[in-house]
């Protein structure tokens, strides 16, 4: 269910859609030819959080832009559609903290796996620094005195 | 040679008169060749740590020269005393040995691997026999010497592995497991050749027998070429250098060495290096052989064969990649074996024209 | 006979992973059963410290991410500013521009060419392709001053106009760089031990590479024709005559291939690029160097680039003041690397490390 | 008088032979590491002082080139190898990243410089160094090692 759509400033045409019918959309584009997921992004808007997908596809220069808005940082997640959604998805979830529902293993992937807050939010603390360090087996251990670790 | 000297002196001291054997200990001829092999044995291995300090030397120089640089000039003239200096750095490192790792193994793996190489060196015939020839095992079973010492050195290398309790260095001990069986065979079986040809497994006569015909690499080429890479492989040099492939498993079973252990297999490889290229200087060109012009002086003409092979090693490490463990066996096994087994029937045929005899 | 899995870390330290990647590898025996790359050891967070700083100042982190392929870094970030903030660039500059963006790609695949051959136990051909890269940098190091990050492409144009003595070292490099780079191509080419390393292994269907989203000459290599120098062209790429070499090998050989056939396409652009180089202004006037400080923008942009690992691309978003909103980067090596254990599965240790040398990743990129 | 003529004189002569054959060890984390494999190629050539041989596992190295910003998740790996080095060991922290974490000092996940991690003998400024301020640096871990001065 599109609720908004329009053009950019670079002139390609873009889709606000509905949460609920995310998965919809994104597959009928698929089937219009939108085979290839160019990027996936989260902008922090304070008041709510928008995943942009960027949609390409591999024979022409089609281009199409689906954004989705979402409060309490819960989607559904797109990785039956794409296998790079799995690691764009974590990439998400690991900097900005929106969860995605039907993902594999939704992890960490840059951070270490105790950190604490999602660094790309616009309310996370710069000035609380964590210190990691690492546990016998390789894991690491995250905590906020400096004497643990680095 | 030190026959030589020893006759030499007993020689002016009866023409002087002067008779010493009442000095002598009561079995004076044992106690006599005691004192000449320690001394020989010793002789032999600071000259040998000499030469290889000189091949490693020669490799940085040369390798650097291959790839367009300059290599060591900075320590001493030319960056000669480049390899004095690693081996003082190499005394004064710090020689960890992890706790979790297996205590006598560990510490014995490196020895496994370097003393059969300098044993197997006093083996090889360095001149002729007539004069001043430093030969000093002059037993007629000196092949089969050579190929058990040279058996040792890939068991230290698995034990090393084993020892070290590291998942890299139990990968390169299981490779070098596997490359020293599959590539023993071949070589073996090409000596035998060389073996009937001269019919004895004196490393003397065998190079005695191609001064008076022609060398045997011309005789039996295959032979020649399935003993080459054999040596190759079992030098560890690039294309075969599983056991310590550095870019895959860090490096290999030496992984958990430091200081003067890793010295010691560091120098074991370039030691192999040499005496692979002297030992097929000996057995297929007829290394120390007799100049015609330059009596006595044989082991100059052995050394400049070695050291054509050496430059000849040399330049396949720096030029070739590393070949994956399972087609290196698969090469060993279908190609080099049979290929050694046809070398078999070609010197039958040659017995049979050369001598008329089977 | 029960299989005895071993679990072995190609850990961030290791010879060849290219910089920091951890490998999690199963092993049975010398086969490896899965390999999952762990990553974000060089995880610098560019994309929240470009919150902090004004749009010019943002390029320190760019120049970063592919250290390897910085001019086509900086190339993404400008262009995606410049739609945003409606900055025209003036002839010159954009000719100057794709110079640079090619002799960098040139440069990119030589330092691939060298490693990759120290990953298969080749040490010599990584001396012959960094003595070719030492003349590219001196070239840029006469334009921008630095051998690596050169911060030489700004909005709006370019940083500063060639020297004199540039024409006379880039004939001299134009003219004998297809002979000495036929010559490292021999050096693997001819190589018996490398052709049974590399043909075969690592295969990667175009379906796969699809749905990985992986682009550049990984992609290529699959039998996909995606440039977006082709496809979409930006700067005057439909100005200059070239073509995309394709191969249908999928595996190793043919990512070797394309690279190599595309460092000649890279020279052919920069030749017809230099002798089409028009006089003239070669920094937009409004942004001289102290102008760049009040660059504005607000709404969101997006220009798609062909760096030399596939689609780089700078999703810039601007909320009309002076320091972009919000800046995402698409890295095209973060897409290629997720592909590892497709493309590992069943093979051995060393065609693991084989496969990983021939992707090609830089974890700058990888990690941002 | 224990330390006898002979007795300094084996520690100078020791300490040539390690300052003479410094074998760095394969540590590149970011740019600089693109910069100190230029250090090494036909061009600049660290092999003329010794430093050829790059040894890939730390217990063989005895020097550390932490050629790279150090991020969070990699300081204690970097403690770690450090520890395994065997005991003579130096390390040259070569980029700006490396001394006091560069350009992305401020970022979140950054440590500020390795010598919060391990001690450091000498640094080198510059973002990335040109690989002839590698040189210079080893050059003067040499001076250092001679006068024996560095961390043991």
């Amino acid at each position: 269910m599109i609720i908004e759509e329009g053009v950019l400033k670079d002139g390609t045409k873009y889709i606000l859609v509905e949460k609920s019918t995310l998965i919809e959309e994104l597959n009928n584009l698929k089937n219009q030819g939108y085979d290839y997921l160019i990027l996936m992004s989260a902008v922090d808007y304070k008041k709510y959080r928008e995943v942009v997908y960027h949609l390409g596809s591999y024979n022409d220069n089609r281009k199409i832009v689906l954004k989705v808005r979402t409060e309490d940082d819960i989607l559904q997640s797109s990785t039956p559609l794409w296998g790079a959604a799995n690691w764009f998805e974590r990439e998400i979830y690991d900097l900005m903290g929106i969860k995605f529902e039907g993902h594999p293993n939704l992890k960490r992937i840059f951070l270490p796996e105790g950190w604490h807050g999602h660094p790309l939010r616009k309310d996370y603390d710069m000035s609380k620094k964590q210190y990691v360090n690492m546990k016998e087996d390789g894991t690491d251990l995250v905590s906020f005195n400096p004497e643990d670790g680095w | 040679m030190i026959y030589s000297i020893l006759q030499l002196i007993n020689f002016i001291l009866t023409y002087i008169g002067i008779s010493y054997s009442q000095y002598l200990p009561p079995y004076g001829a044992l106690f006599q060749r005691l004192i000449v092999d320690t001394i020989g044995a010793l002789l032999i291995f600071i000259a040998a740590s000499l030469t290889i300090v000189v091949v490693i030397y020669i490799f940085r120089k040369w390798m650097a020269d291959l790839q367009q640089r300059i290599g060591p000039n900075r320590v001493g003239p030319y960056g000669t005393l480049q390899l004095i200096a690693d081996a003082l750095k190499m005394f004064g490192k710090e020689d960890i040995i992890p706790d979790n790792v297996d205590p006598i193994l560990f510490r014995f793996a490196p020895y496994l691997v370097f003393i059969p190489l300098i044993m197997s060196y006093l083996l090889i015939p360095y001149g002729t026999i007539y004069h001043w020839a430093i030969i000093f095992t002059n037993v007629n079973v000196t092949l089969l010497l050579i190929i058990a010492f040279s058996a040792i050195p890939p068991i230290g290398e698995i034990i090393a592995g084993f020892a070290s309790n590291n998942k890299f260095s139990l990968i390169g001990a299981l490779r070098a497991a596997a490359q020293d069986l599959s590539y023993e065979i071949p070589m073996m079986i090409s000596l035998i050749g060389v073996i009937m040809l001269t019919g004895s497994l004196n490393l003397n006569t065998i190079s005695q027998y191609q001064w008076h015909y022609i060398p045997i690499a011309i005789l039996e080429p295959i032979g020649f070429l399935v003993f080459f890479v054999a040596v190759l492989s079992k030098m560890a040099v690039v294309p075969f250098d599983l056991p310590e492939s550095e870019s895959e498993l860090v490096s290999g079973f030496n992984v958990e060495y430091s200081g003067l252990r890793f010295g010691i297999f560091y120098l074991g490889v370039f030691g192999s290096i040499f005496f692979g290229s002297l030992f097929i200087s000996t057995v297929y060109l007829g290394g120390g052989s007799d100049l015609p012009f330059l009596p006595g002086f044989g082991y100059i003409w052995l050394l400049i064969k070695a050291f054509i092979f050496t430059f000849l090693f040399l330049t396949i490490w720096v030029s070739l990649p590393r070949i994956r463990v399972d087609k290196y066996m698969n090469f060993g096994w279908k190609y080099l074996l049979p290929l050694s087994l046809i070398n078999l029937l070609w010197t039958m045929v040659l017995l049979l024209f050369i001598h008329g005899v089977l | 006979m029960e299989e005895k899995i071993l679990e072995v870390n190609f850990g961030p330290q290791h010879p060849s992973t290219h910089g920091v990647l951890r490998l999690k590898v199963k092993l049975n025996g010398e086969t490896v059963l899965s390999a999952e790359p762990i990553i974000g050891y060089l995880h610098r967070n560019a994309e929240k410290l470009s919150e902090f700083n004004y749009y010019a100042s943002n390029l320190i982190f760019m120049d970063r991410l592919d250290y390897v392929g910085n001019h086509n870094m900086e190339l993404g970030y400008v262009l995606a500013v410049e739609k945003l903030a409606g900055i025209d660039v003036p002839e010159r500059a954009i000719w100057l521009r794709m110079l640079f963006a090619e002799l960098n790609r040139i440069a990119s695949h030589l330092v691939w060419a060298g490693t990759m051959g120290l990953d298969l136990g080749m040490i010599t051909p990584f001396f012959y392709a960094f003595r070719e890269r030492e003349r590219i940098l001196q070239l840029f190091e006469m334009v921008s001053g630095a051998r690596l990050t050169y911060n030489y492409i700004s909005i709006g144009g370019v940083y500063n106009d060639l020297p004199n003595e540039f024409d006379e070292k880039f004939k001299e490099f134009v003219n004998d760089f297809p002979a000495r780079l036929n010559e490292l191509k021999s050096l693997f080419e001819k190589n018996e031990i490398f052709i049974q390393r590399m043909k075969g292994i690592g295969i990667l269907p175009p379906e796969v590479a699809k749905s990985y989203s992986i682009t550049g000459p990984v992609l290529r290599a699959s039998g996909v024709n995606y440039d977006i120098r082709k496809i979409s062209p930006y700067l005057y790429y439909d100005k200059v005559d070239f073509e995309i070499p394709i191969s249908h090998g999928m595996d190793n050989y043919a990512r070797f291939e394309v690279r190599f056939k595309e460092m000649e396409q890279s020279l052919k652009i920069a030749k017809q690029v230099y002798e089409k180089l028009p006089p003239g202004e070669y920094q937009n006037s409004l942004y001289k160097k102290s102008g760049l400080i009040n660059i504005k923008g607000a709404g969101e942009s997006y220009v798609r680039t062909e760096s030399p690992r596939g689609e780089f691309g700078v999703y810039v978003v601007g909320d009309g003041s002076k320091k972009p909103y919000r800046v995402r980067i698409r890295s095209p090596a973060f897409h290629n690397l997720s592909a590892v254990n497709e493309m590992v599965k069943g093979l051995k240790i060393a065609d693991l490390i084989a496969t990983l040398s021939t992707l090609d990743p830089v974890f700058g990129e990888v990690d941002r | 008088m224990r330390d006898t003529i002979l007795f300094t004189t084996i520690e100078e002569v020791l300490n040539w032979g390690r300052s003479n054959s410094v074998w760095p060890f394969t540590f590149g984390l970011a740019c600089c590491a693109i910069e100190m494999m230029a250090a090494q190629g036909s061009h600049y050539d660290i092999a003329r002082f010794g430093s050829e041989i790059f040894r890939a596992s730390p217990r063989q190295a005895d020097l550390m080139i932490v050629a790279g910003t150090v991020t969070k998740k990699m300081a204690p790996r970097v403690r770690r190898l450090y520890e395994q080095m065997a005991s003579p060991r130096y390390v040259i922290a070569y980029g700006s990243c490396a001394t006091s974490g560069g350009p992305y000092r401020f970022g979140y996940s950054v440590v500020e410089g390795v010598d919060k991690i391990i001690p450091v003998d000498v640094y080198v400024p510059g973002c990335p160094p040109t690989p002839e301020a590698l040189i210079y640096a080893i050059n003067k871990l040499q001076e250092k090692i001679r006068k024996g001065e560095t961390e043991k």
